[in-house]
């Protein structure tokens, strides 16, 4: 076993004492502005298949137990928040296309979100509101937050599953959109703007 | 066309859905008929009943899919159950879409019935997809479930710490301050040239033993000439002081004294001997 | 590095998820009654010399950062702050006429001193308690230290002007309105009844 180097074991110890994910920026500005990027990359390595991991999940680091224990680790007084069905779809629909505002989210469902419904995604912290769609109205529109893929074991949105096959199977394109295409028609009642904004997200 | 054998649980009421996708093929008859509730609307009942096709959602039968619908939504009348509104619209739009598929078919419609069942087939592809993703995050290794954090960390801390800042200057001027502010008040009063009554009564008295007419009372004053007696103040308090002897002299009799208009001159002279 | 089996995964896993130490008898019992002994002394050296290290109080083990990084969890920030106009004319009075109790002060002052006021000055580390006046009452009494002179830039006590040179400089004119403009006419440690006094007074 090679002896890490202080800055390393610095790093390690910093996210080990610490009670909440960090990102490089606060690690460094912790240690004094040291250049952490290589000593995560290293650490990552490190703890690679051990028991715990070093998982970067939105930008931020923390160690967390390998999901494969999960089975051993799982604990009787379930601290996990079950969401509804109505929840579980509103939050998919706000990950795979945020931002999106409420209408949208409906006009997916096919049904009306209840106002609860957002609140309790909201209350999980795992959605934020992302500001308002510059079209008439004004409509408040929603986006994820770094603790839900901390939540979700993701490092990045680009990591939600199957988002890429979904993307190109159209699928997150707007109905109108996908009928447009397939139709060769020019008719989709929504602008080329919110679709732009859907794939920049 | 179930699968009996998959846990009914999986799909055990709205409250706790975070089951996995196409659930709806795992379902028997008997919860389909008797649990309205567990859709989320139309587009979900029909989104499930979609799925017992067994087939992609590309390739769905849309008709077929209408009959199992508009059969789910009479049986539920059947059985009383309270449907509704937008399960009832869903119905009739199928029927009229039903409709329109099995009809010869009118070239000019826009949008044709095909459109519109391409239109129906794409939002459920839509739902589909994001039901589908959706179970696949909950079944996620989940912070707090699966994975953990550290359980007992001893946390980063942040002591604030302050630096004092003062200058010397401060230092010096506050004392200064204090210094002038707990002094003992002393009152001062600035010493002024000033002839005093007892003098001027002496002077006035010695040079009205020497005069036998009226004299002004300024012929009384110290000459011009004398060291200081230029000063006008002072001048002024001898004038004032001389005044003051001279009605004393009065009152004692011993000089006389006049004024022939208001503000004229004071004359002076000795008392006539009585 | 080797990978470590299972079971030494499930042992790292377990402390590092734990809210407290664990006995090795706890750890079997959660982990199904595997023998633990040996995987906690595999760890133990696995961590050696690590940012983080797993140790043993009393029979119980558990993850801690390593004692020579323990520096790291705390880090320090200076926050720049004025001193309030009581401090420096305590401040003033203490370098003036040390050594000096804190009646004497008062009585120099003409008004009362709060506590913290000298607090602050000890704590900038201009003013030591400098022992006891030996009067009734045993009060304690104050003088500056080094601190206080090379903060300042003084040689020594000595090179603070006299009375004579602060007079000549009008120093000793009520300077109330000039002082409190300077100094941003706050006064940190004493409520607004104490300043109503400083004025009166």
């Amino acid at each position: 076993m090679s002896d890490p180097d202080d800055l390393i074991r610095a790093v390690e110890a910093t996210l080990f004492a610490s009670e909440r994910a960090l990102s490089p920026e606060e690690i460094s500005r912790h240690l004094g502005g040291a250049m952490v990027r290589n000593a995560l990359a290293e650490l990552q390595r490190h703890y690679t298949g051990r028991g715990v991991e070093l998982v970067e999940r939105g930008g931020r680091w923390h160690f967390q137990t390998a999901g494969d224990l999960a089975h051993l680790l799982r604990r009787e007084k379930e601290e996990v928040r079950r969401l509804s069905r109505a929840a579980t779809e509103a939050l998919a629909i706000i990950a795979y296309h945020e931002p999106v505002s409420r209408a949208e989210i409906e006009a997916i469902r096919g049904v009306q979100t209840a106002k609860g419904t957002l609140d309790v995604l909201m209350e999980a912290g795992w959605v934020r509101v992302a500001g308002r769609r510059e079209v008439p109205g004004r409509p408040t529109i929603y986006a994820t937050t770094p603790d839900f893929l901390a939540h979700f074991g993701l490092s990045s949105r680009r990591d939600l599953p199957g988002i890429d096959e979904l993307r190109a199977a159209g699928l997150l394109d707007p109905v109108e959109d996908a009928y447009a295409l397939l139709t060769g028609g020019e008719d989709g009642d929504r602008g080329p703007e919110s679709e732009k904004e859907d794939e920049s997200s | 066309m179930e699968d009996a054998s998959s846990p009914p649980t999986l799909f055990d009421g709205d409250e706790a859905w975070d089951g996995l996708p196409a659930n709806a093929a795992t379902r028997d008859d008997d919860a389909l008929h008797l649990e309205l509730d567990n859709w989320e609307g139309p587009l979900d009942l029909l989104l499930d009943l979609a799925r017992r096709q067994k087939v992609d959602l590309r390739t769905i039968s849309i008709l077929d899919l209408v009959d199992q619908y508009l059969a789910y939504i009479d049986e539920a009348e059947a059985l009383r159950l309270e449907l509704a509104a937008d399960y009832l619209v869903m119905a009739a739009w199928l029927a009229y879409l039903k409709s329109l598929l099995l009809l010869p078919r009118d070239p000019e419609m826009q949008p044709s019935p095909e459109e519109l069942a391409l239109r129906l087939q794409l939002r459920l592809q839509r739902l589909g997809a994001m039901r589908e993703a959706g179970a696949r995050l909950m079944a996620r290794d989940r912070l707090g479930r699966d994975v953990f954090l550290r359980g007992a960390p001893e946390g980063l801390r942040v002591d604030r710490r302050n630096r004092w800042q003062a200058d010397l200057f401060a230092v010096i001027q506050a004392y200064g301050t204090v210094k002038a502010r707990t002094a003992p008040v002393v009152h001062m009063v600035r010493e002024r040239a000033v002839m005093t009554l007892e003098s001027a009564l002496a002077r006035v008295a010695a040079l009205l033993g020497t005069t036998i007419d009226w004299q002004d009372l300024r012929s009384f004053l110290p000459p011009r000439g004398e060291p200081g007696w230029d000063d006008p103040a002072l001048r002024r308090s001898a004038l004032a002081s001389s005044f003051v002897a001279a009605l004393e002299l009065a009152k004692q009799g011993k000089a006389e004294i006049a004024q022939d208009e208001t503000f004229g001159p004071l004359r002076l002279r000795p008392a006539a001997a009585a």
